[in-house]
């Protein structure tokens, strides 16, 4: 099967549904003739010129507010943040309207949007180009949140929130990019709230997220050496969650370490651990353990900022710990 | 110009304004007797400007607006009965008791949302009309604000867009003189916002907000540009509410009675209601059937809203998302 | 002692700081001569004017931002939002200047800046006021977070907030501003981190978060006549948040019930759990319970809204069910 | 007025821009051997705005900066060494590697921070104004910004509440045309943005931001009548990045080959040069002398960046709060 990058798989996915839906537009700084800074809409400026691939002031909070105003009016938006830290001045735009507008117009309203942008710490970015909101909207209901860790995976999503009429949230990390995998040619997309299982095993379960998926599976695979044998989830969107793929390998392995670069407290892994010990208490062999990112903002000098991310080595020690607990 | 309307034209008219003041004598009766469980912002004495623009939309049209949003609700065509049901907190109420007096929503006639919070309307009108732009359709987008959101960050980002990309919009001011108690002189040293809308590219225009044909012609004249593709208008209201800012409330301290009686004595309905009998186009007793139709429609909303059902609480999670929570 | 009303004793703590301190100043829409819209500043203009309590054009995020600079430049600013929902403009600023400015400065400069305003469901406030975001700023980190739930914490620990020099999210519970209690003339502060126990226990932990912990404490007392022995802790700081405290209560009782009116996912409920489950996990006689509010979007009406909270009978249903667990 | 200017203030109005050129240079080719992992936005061809401005500011002032604050930091006082550890995320840089080249903080110099997000400076140089007025010093603060914030909300709330309030700040809009590759005349339909602050009642004045005497001149006026409680000014310096929009970034494709050599040709520092020479204030042996100190100042830089430490990965948390987190 053809390989893709994770960008080239998110792109064609708006390729192939721009085609075939007209009111879809794109909004965004730098994303029209130019690309997009991280090349998320490069070459489709050309293809469907200034009105659906539209550059931007600098005003998040202006141009989410009338894709508010257009998703209400008829119009399918996707919001291209570039980083998603840019999201901040449109919070309000966010969480008081979209989020809620097909709740406050009791249906009659649909809120087809995507806000897309890329997250993550790496490449000396430092906090204001670092940052990772999901928990955020996952706390907040009216919104999908979604994080692919893969190109595979990136493009059967990113398909599934363009065809959807709710408001997702569809984060990339900076760092997973230019990570290449197989991605069919064939037409295909991923439902929400589903998650999958790259590996499986007996021992313990790992929840990773985004790019702490490939970075759990390096290390389950160095601790297969050792005859530990580590299941790995990756819930793909974190609302709606996928708890029952979770319990069913809890039910299997006792043991739970969810990794996630993101702050921990009320985070992802939070929701996580208190939903697994209320529903499977007695599966549970040893506690529930948490590995996220260092509640700091982020640091741009190297030595500083991989101290605030989990590393290969601390989730496999982290896996160890919780194997002796 | 005036002259150009019907007999029929200036009725509906007059009768528009006259059935947003008794709709809203009533509101805030009903909420002195304790029916009304929230905020209540009245329109009285701001009826001419949702009735002159109103005038020229279809239900096509996109129309937004803020916290104080009966007004332009009935004059868009959502029936008294449903306003009053709303504020009531039933079923039955144009947002099916989801929202009350700040959220206000009947897409089926344009009215696609008012809002609790200051700003987003101007956004969302604005991308409405994008929208619009978008499908080549030529309706128009239409919001409603106060002199309060003429501060706000939205209004900049909004009108920039609008004028950079032509869109079919107008912005609507309706400059009370008052955010709450605080003073426009105090909250802006130019309070000339015409003038100010000139300085994106957008056309201003100051219209006496309290002369229904004033506001006709002006509104008449933007919204066929825009229909055109002749892109934005600004209509900046000079006009004045002559209730307290929200029932319930002191009306003391910042204002004072000669200034209150002063506007009272422009009042747009006896206004346009002299003037008509004056020129001989109507007899009083034209005004008295007029004032006859809507004292029933209001007693029979009051009477609906009474005898509506509550919300279901099962129903509380409804409409979320497009499909299920 | 004396008795207060919560926003009295609120009113009384900024009075004296005020007293002693001229760099203090505050920023609001309402907050000058009008003394605020829930009398958060009463008779504080007529003793120190306009500069140090100064009306606000209605920009949130400007007059954050604007506070976020007079810290940095030797001032001690104290935003009054109001309704608490209106942060959400100034995301932002709090975000990404506020929450890191002294980490990005290493130290040189003080960020000594507290954010108050009142949230809560009740009182037909609707979705676009009835907001409360304290688990989002205990996710991010460089907010202290404080949800006082009686007059005495309130007036103590908004002391803490205006001598310190870390920005503090000081959150008021609109069904709480009138509440009464015991508080002495003599000057004394509450620490952060440090929770209350306001009712000890044997067989059930509670932990009750700002208007839940009336509730819970009703619920208790109700209980008790059945022979339920419930402890009930009120963290008042979510962050910092007094882990320890309810760690020994659980090695006491074996059994937590987190009560928070705000949403579950990623609620500070699954962070004390997360971290309960961890630390105590061989204290635990039953899985950790949550009860929160609905998570969905405040519907006005008040057959749904309450339904959205957790009530007195859901409360001591909560508690009945885990103690047959 | 230039004639009122000694020989020494004309010289080091000349050293300043040569040391920022010769800085920025240095940092080019740093990114370009590998030695700078985050970016680095240049401010070569507007080094007469940061020049022209900050020769009459004192460390009391507060400046205030975004992404481009090279020039500023310069300009304000940080030494060249501290600069270049810091893009370079030495612990001897002048955020002690925290920041990078869009988090540059000296408070000692009145440098009081850069912003890696467009819009809070305006705001907070607002602010800090505020705090003066407050306190009743003479001291005034100063935003730098570009074109692409002019359309930022931030914009128009910060000048409103400078307005309305006379603070004493000043607005240094640096509009060299381009936002990244967004044209300023694509994102405003009126780019005359000293007549758009005359708007909000603040005075504006357009300056030839490549002439620094002419920037010399207004900002001097502009200070004078704000240390005297004369308000705000806006400066509307008209100018060019003759480098990419950052390090490592295209040039072309939005701008032409003789658009950018029309302006090389305008170049600030030769400009000033060739005068001085011309009219005989000095000799080009003494502009040969400064060429050569700074020449050894970016030099012994750069060694010093070298050869620093590393920040110590155990301080990553340090400063998130005043007194330990
Ligand atoms: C963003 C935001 N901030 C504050 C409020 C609280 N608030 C409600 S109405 C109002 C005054 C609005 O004044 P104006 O815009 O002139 O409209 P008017 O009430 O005069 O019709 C304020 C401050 C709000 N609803 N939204
Ligand atoms: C709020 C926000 N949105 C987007 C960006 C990404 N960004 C960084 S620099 C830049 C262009 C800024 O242009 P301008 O303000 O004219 O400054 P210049 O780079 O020309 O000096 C953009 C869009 C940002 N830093 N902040
Ligand atoms: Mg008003
Ligand atoms: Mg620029």
């Amino acid at each position: 099967m053809r390989e893709l990058t994770f960008i080239e798989a998110a792109r064609e996915a708006l390729a192939e549904e721009m085609a075939k839906e007209p009111t879809i537009f794109v909004v965004g700084e730098g994303i029209g003739e130019r690309g997009g800074n991280f090349n998320t809409t490069t070459g489709l400026y050309d293809l469907y010129g200034p009105k659906r691939l539209r550059d931007t002031p600098i005003c998040e909070r202006g141009f989410v507010g009338l894709c508010t105003g257009a998703a209400m009016a008829g119009a399918r938006p996707v919001v291209d943040f570039m980083f998603i830290d840019f999201i901040m001045d449109a919070f309000g735009e966010m969480v008081n309207q979209i989020a809620k507008m097909q709740y406050m117009s009791s249906g009659r309203l649909k809120m087809p949007i995507v806000l897309r942008g890329c997250f993550g710490i790496g490449g000396a970015a430092a906090t204001h180009h670092s940052g990772n909101y999901a928990p955020v909207f996952a706390h907040l209901p009216g919104f999908r949140v979604v994080l692919p860790s893969n190109p595979y995976d990136a493009k059967g999503l990113f398909k599934t929130a363009l065809q959807g009429n709710d408001p997702v949230l569809f984060l990339e990390h900076k760092l997973l990019l230019n990570s290449r995998g197989k991605v069919p040619e064939e037409d295909y997309t991923i439902p929400f709230g589903q998650a999958a299982v790259p590996r499986e095993g007996a021992d313990l379960t790992v929840v990773a997220i985004a790019r702490m998926v490939p970075l759990a599976l390096n290390a389950s695979e160095q601790l297969a050496s050792e005859g530990l044998s580590v299941e790995v989830i990756d819930p793909r969107t974190v609302a709606p969650l996928d708890i029952n793929t979770i319990l069913e390998s809890v039910h299997k392995t006792g043991r739970l370490l969810i990794v996630d670069e993101t702050f921990g407290p009320c985070g992802i892994g939070a929701e996580i651990s208190a939903q697994v010990q209320d529903l499977a208490f007695d599966d549970l062999d040893a506690p529930i353990r948490r590995l996220n990112g260092v509640h700091t903002p982020t640091p741009y000098s190297a030595t500083l900022e991989t101290a605030a991310v989990p590393q290969p080595e601390t989730i496999t020690q982290a896996i160890r710990n919780l194997m002796a607990t | 110009m005036p002259n150009t309307l019907s007999k029929e034209q200036l009725l509906s008219l007059y009768r528009c304004m006259l059935t947003i003041r008794r709709t809203e004598e009533q509101l805030a009766r009903s909420y002195q007797a304790g029916h009304i469980p929230g905020a209540c912002h009245t329109y009285v004495g701001e009826e001419a400007i949702a009735a002159g623009v109103c005038a020229h939309l279809g239900h096509e049209d996109a129309v937004f607006s803020t916290h104080r949003g009966h007004g332009h609700a009935l004059a868009k065509g959502v029936p008294v009965r449903e306003l009053i049901a709303e504020l009531h907190g039933k079923a039955t109420g144009c947002s099916q008791g989801r929202g009350g007096s700040m959220h206000l929503f009947s897409p089926e006639v344009g009215l696609m949302g008012t809002s609790g919070i200051v700003g987003p309307c101007i956004l969302q009108a604005t991308g409405a009309a994008y929208a619009f732009q978008l499908r080549n359709l030529d309706h128009v987008g239409v919001a409603f604000f106060g002199d309060g959101g003429v501060n706000n960050g939205a209004f900049h980002e909004g009108l920039n867009m609008a004028a950079i990309w032509q869109l079919p919009v107008i912005f609507v001011l309706e400059d009370n003189r008052y955010a709450t108690e605080v003073a426009f002189e105090y909250s802006s040293r130019n309070t000339n916002v015409a003038s100010r809308a000139e300085g994106y590219g957008v056309p201003g225009i100051t219209v006496d907000g309290n002369n229904v044909l004033d506001v006709y012609r002006t509104a008449g004249e933007a919204v066929k540009r825009a229909r055109k593709g002749g892109g934005p208008t600004l209509l900046d209201c000079k006009t004045y509410r002559t209730r307290p800012h929200a029932e319930g409330m002191r009306d003391g301290g910042y204002r004072s009675m000669e200034e209150i009686e002063s506007w009272k004595a422009r009042d747009p309905i006896d206004a346009l209601g002299k003037q008509l009998v004056a020129d001989g186009t109507i007899v009083q007793n034209d005004l008295d059937c007029i004032e006859n139709e809507i004292k029933f429609l209001v007693g029979e909303g009051v009477e609906y809203a009474r005898t509506s059902p509550w919300p279901d609480p099962a129903t509380l999670t409804d409409h979320i998302f497009s499909h299920g929570a």
